[in-house]
């Protein structure tokens, strides 16, 4: 069967708010409009204005709102119009998300979800451009996902929805209305991808491809037109970035020997850096031991 | 002794509200001894934590509430245990009067073990439950607290959330943004505004445009309350409390108090304003000392059972000073505990790639079900 | 034909404002002539926007300003150049009437070297001497605004900012930041809310506990303008300008207006409101046809002089849609150009570590001397 | 002679306004209270209230208020507190800042800095002690600079004022009170350093110490270490996280074949991450040509 990004989301949204009376969605146009990008489509209709909320364009205000629902025991998805507007609220998602679970020593979670798209659209110019990837995955605390394909968002936003701590939900605006070929298990109401876990999307020898979101389908692009000179590669989906899975990376890079990251964000400090790092200071890497 | 006496408010102010709380009140003799009991507690434990930081037992910050005991202690008084408080960084005296035992916050001030947040949050993080701190980014609780009464809402519960901040915040835009949403979803969040006359060395003046705290919500019906009598805070708050239980709020409380110390303890608290400005207030309207003149000349409490409480304070306060000082720090390996309530990797990367820490867990959290 | 005429202006609505503005008003024969090209031109532009924009000549976003003509030319008809506005991602009217040329317009929006940022703004994005966009966040260019006041003050010089933002954008927390801060340092700022009365797909009274903008800013007075009528528009400008250059700023305006077509191109526009409504205001209060009715039955102009302009115009637009269409984009090598104005290196990291990029200088800023 | 952290910074801002009436500083506390760490010492009383503004403590009011000011041709100066404040504001560093004179292809130059102490100091809880050096320097658009010593603070300070481009300055609290040796032309009205480019403050051959800010402190510290026991470590200060002085870097290395990079922030996707990166991709990482 195929399935849509958007549909992805929107189903594992709906079915998490059907498991679970605490969870709710708020943000812009999230209800009567059926979401900018309708990824919250129908939802508004089915579970009314108490589980699906507009609120202004007020975005340090309503995450702050979410983030003290989820202290008060609700278990909110912020949803921002982009994650480029999430600037004006990051204060919320760094200071009051991540970090008091561990300043009160362990005695108040925050079990709230901030999605919304991420990264360059198309021509939308500098403003709505950002990726932030590397920001969030660099905060202690966060647990940030950064999903290719439906099957990546459909298992890993129900994931992040039950999870109890903040989790940063990276979407990509051009994936939404790409489908994708899925199992049943994947449609099953029961299906969860566990966060923090990379998936092999094929197997090669010869060099280890790592990316997430949207850029993961360049790599698989690629690694079909090297398929046909011969050269087989690696194509590793982070699906998280926070933690990352390092171990997949370097048992790969081990085989393959060869490494290229590729993401849709700034070089410096990115995450291909971070890779890049955690190979230097691996057992990959023949020259550090 | 008698067992009530009735006494006389200076009037409220009011913002489009219809009515105003009584300005007549009764207080009962029980009533004004534990207003008292809890009163001296704060203030005591203020000092303590004073002379802790003079001695260096504390690092960072601590800001004291001195001063502003009849805040505290008149809205706690107009609350149930089941309704909540978020505040900001200045913290002691809520975080006791919440149920954090005098241990807990001086203790955590020091950094140790029996610290409420184990030494891990310090002046400005402490928590309980229905109890949310504690926050150190100016005006950043403020949303908090109209999240939490979001919460108490959609449970369906007639709970309520007091969310306060500083005259100083009080300019911050998250605080009219959480004003307009409260107004339009009708949370019962009242948002408390202590107006002490300074935000660090700037006087409410120079700050803000309009410094009438309780109309500054515009659409939202507003009560302006003498913070430094603890009846009046009293009765405001319980005006309010129940109209936001029958779902009228949100509403926006100023509350005109003082602070005697400085902003924090590196701020001496004198190049902003004179120290005359500071004994008037302490002479004329200090909360504990006009309160305690009021029970005694109306022989609702006799000196000699002020005095007692007064010793018994005393006493828990030292008890907790000594635990304060002597109980240990944390160990290493809690510094790495409790980063995540679901951790996804059983250790956390110390300073160096070869150095890994296990990721341990302390305490259960007391807001969900894990 | 005659050589002026009088009109009678709706009232104004007053916030803490002891005058009104005139709600008599002279116009001359040429200004109407001018206020009439004006905003057919800015209508027959996003026409051609619209239509670019429909056969995917145009990339990313493009918001269209039709039916808020008024508001553009009433304001610049208010000012001097050597004023500053400033303005949201609703900008291609406003860039026009502040000297862009329509080529330049149009040709951003398609990505073309002639368009005014070289295609590397887009539809938000557009600046000139003193106007500096066309800002991409709800709510930024509102602060902004203020600096450039600040500025303008700072300087020495009389002159005023206006800052624009729409009704969704009167919630964010930074607006009242930047009311609060204007007012406390009299800054010569007008902030201008167009209430078109959607913030997207949100009516004004679903997004703001308060719908009168023009008392939002509490402390500051303001003044509530009906935006559909440019003579109106340009009065209150007039009048808040002519204060705020005697140092009596800041003001707030709000301007009663109405967008036709979707919030951008992606929203049809009617889920959220009837085509009944738009047609309604289309045909009752659109701000060109009532101008149009209004100076031809004044005699001011006749029906042979407007159709010239309008032929004029369309001719003009048509050829700036011609360049839109024809002139190349930039080269792959201006992507890396300007992102400093001093650069320190000389090249900039390509898509690998292997592909380097100069940093070239294409444009000279023409806000700082280099 | 002897020349606090503070003094340096100090002295720098209080020449760059006698040199340039377009300069002014805006912030909490600056003006009337001298700085909340006192950098701003006495320069209200010098300069006044127009040159010296007291803000409220409305962060991303005061920050997209001095963009604005920057953007009509004055050189602000805005303090943030701390860094951690700036979260609130950051939104006016990244998207009006550092984004606007790319968006209008050189037409609107963005020339303020930035500045105020970042990262941890002693005891303040996670809110207050994050470093965010790795966030800003991932940014096209900023300079972003981290100084270590009084010289650095003066030359940098002074140089950054000068600059057209926006500057992010992260200063240390717990240096402020240190004082330096310096020398006589440090103290010179015209002693600029050239942003982007790194220091070597002790030369060595067994291993290269790479550092910014404070803990440049710490390097010469172990670098001191380890000289006693006959390892020559050569120690580089950065100054700069964007540029990033790669070729010094990489100079060194070459030399010294071995790296520990050394910061106050967060590793992952932090600055040693990106050195790592550099590391990788250049000629000193033999395998990888
Ligand atoms: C966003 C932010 N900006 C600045 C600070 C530094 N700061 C801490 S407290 C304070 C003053 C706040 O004054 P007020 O709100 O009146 O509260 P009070 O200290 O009087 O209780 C400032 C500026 C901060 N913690 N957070
Ligand atoms: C901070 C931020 N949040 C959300 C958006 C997405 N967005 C763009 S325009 C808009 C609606 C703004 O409405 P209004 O201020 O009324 O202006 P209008 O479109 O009516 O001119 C929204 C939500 C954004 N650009 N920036
Ligand atoms: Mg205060
Ligand atoms: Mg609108």
């Amino acid at each position: 069967a195929q399935l849509t990004v958007r549909d992805a989301l929107n189903s594992a949204m709906d079915e998490e708010m059907e498991r679970d009376e605490t969870v709710f969605i708020l943000g812009e146009e999230v209800a009567q409009y059926d979401g900018a990008y309708k990824v919250s489509r129908g939802l508004w209709k089915k579970w009314g204005d108490k589980r699906v909320i507009d609120t202004p364009i007020t975005e340090i205000g309503f995450a702050g709102i979410a983030v003290g629902a989820a202290m008060a025991g609700l278990r909110p998805i912020c949803e921002f119009m982009t994650f480029n507007f999430a600037m004006q609220a990051i204060d919320h998602i760094i200071n009051s998300g991540a970090k008091t679970f561990y300043m009160s020593a362990g005695n108040v979670a925050v079990p709230i979800v901030f999605r919304g798209p991420n990264g360059a659209a198309s021509g939308v110019a500098a403003q709505h451009s950002q990726c932030f990837g590397a920001w969030y995955s660099h905060c202690p605390g966060l647990k940030v996902v950064s999903p290719y394909s439906a099957e990546d968002c459909r298992g890993l936003m129900k994931q992040a929805i039950r999870d109890p701590d903040p989790v940063v939900f990276l979407e990509n605006e051009l994936l939404y209305g790409i489908a994708f070929d899925v199992s049943d298990e994947v449609k099953s109401k029961d299906f969860v991808i566990p966060l923090g876990k990379a998936k092999i999307e094929r197997t090669g020898d010869r060099i280890t491809l790592v990316s997430h979101s949207k850029s993961v389908g360049t790599c698989l692009d690629a690694a079909k037109e090297l398929a046909a000179q011969g050269v087989e590669c690696e194509v590793i989906n982070l699906r998280s970035l926070r933690p990352l899975d390092e171990e997949t990376i370097i048992r790969s890079v081990m085989k393959t020997n060869h490494l290229v990251t590729v993401e849709g964000g700034w070089p410096q400090s990115g995450i291909g850096a971070e890779i890049c790092a955690r190979i230097i200071e691996s057992m990959s890497s023949s020259s550090s031991f | 002794v008698s067992s009530s006496a009735n006494f006389q408010l200076k009037p409220f102010k009011l913002h489009k509200l219809e009515d105003s709380p009584d300005t007549e009140v009764t207080l009962q003799r029980d009533d004004a001894l534990k207003y008292y009991r809890q009163m001296v507690t704060i203030r005591r434990m203020e000092a303590a934590a004073n002379a802790l930081y003079k001695d260096k037992s504390v690092r960072g910050f601590c800001h004291l509430y001195s001063g502003q005991e009849a805040v505290a202690v008149g809205l706690e008084n107009s609350i149930r245990k089941t309704d909540a408080v978020i505040t900001a960084y200045r913290a002691h005296g809520w975080s006791w009067i919440r149920g954090v035992s005098l241990t807990g916050v001086l203790s955590e001030l020091t950094g140790r073990r029996s610290g409420c947040a184990r030494g891990k949050g310090g002046s400005m993080h402490m928590y309980n439950e229905n109890f949310f701190g504690g926050n150190g980014i100016v005006g950043a609780q403020v949303p908090l607290g109209a999240g939490i009464a979001l919460a108490q809402k959609y449970k369906g519960t007639d709970a309520v959330t007091l969310a306060l901040y500083g005259d100083g915040a009080a300019n911050q835009g998250q605080v009219f943004e959480a004003y307009n949403m409260s107004k339009l979803w009708s949370l019962p969040v009242i948002f408390v505004c202590e107006n002490n006359g300074y935000g660090m060395g700037t006087s409410a003046e120079r700050a803000a445009a309009s410094t009438e705290y309780y109309s500054r919500g515009d659409y939202i019906p507003g009560l302006w309350v003498d913070g430094m009598d603890v009846l009046a805070t009293r009765e405001g708050t319980r005006f309010l409390v129940d109209l936001c239980r029958k779902g009228k709020g949100p509403f926006v409380m100023e509350v005109a108090t003082y602070r005697y110390h400085g902003h924090s303890m590196s701020d001496p608290g004198t190049s902003y304003r004179t120290r005359e400005e500071i004994q008037e207030v302490r002479q004329t309207r200090d909360p504990i000392t006009s309160f305690k003149d009021k029970i005694i000349t109306t022989d609702l409490v006799t000196i000699e059972e002020l005095k007692t409480i007064d010793n018994e304070i005393k006493k828990a306060v030292d008890d907790a000073v000594t635990i304060a000082r002597s109980d240990p720090e944390i160990g290493l390996e809690e510094l790495y505990g409790d980063v995540y309530a679901n951790p996804l990797e059983e250790t956390i990367r110390g300073i160096t790639p070869f150095t890994e820490h296990k990721h341990i867990k302390v305490n259960k959290p007391h807001n969900i079900q894990l």
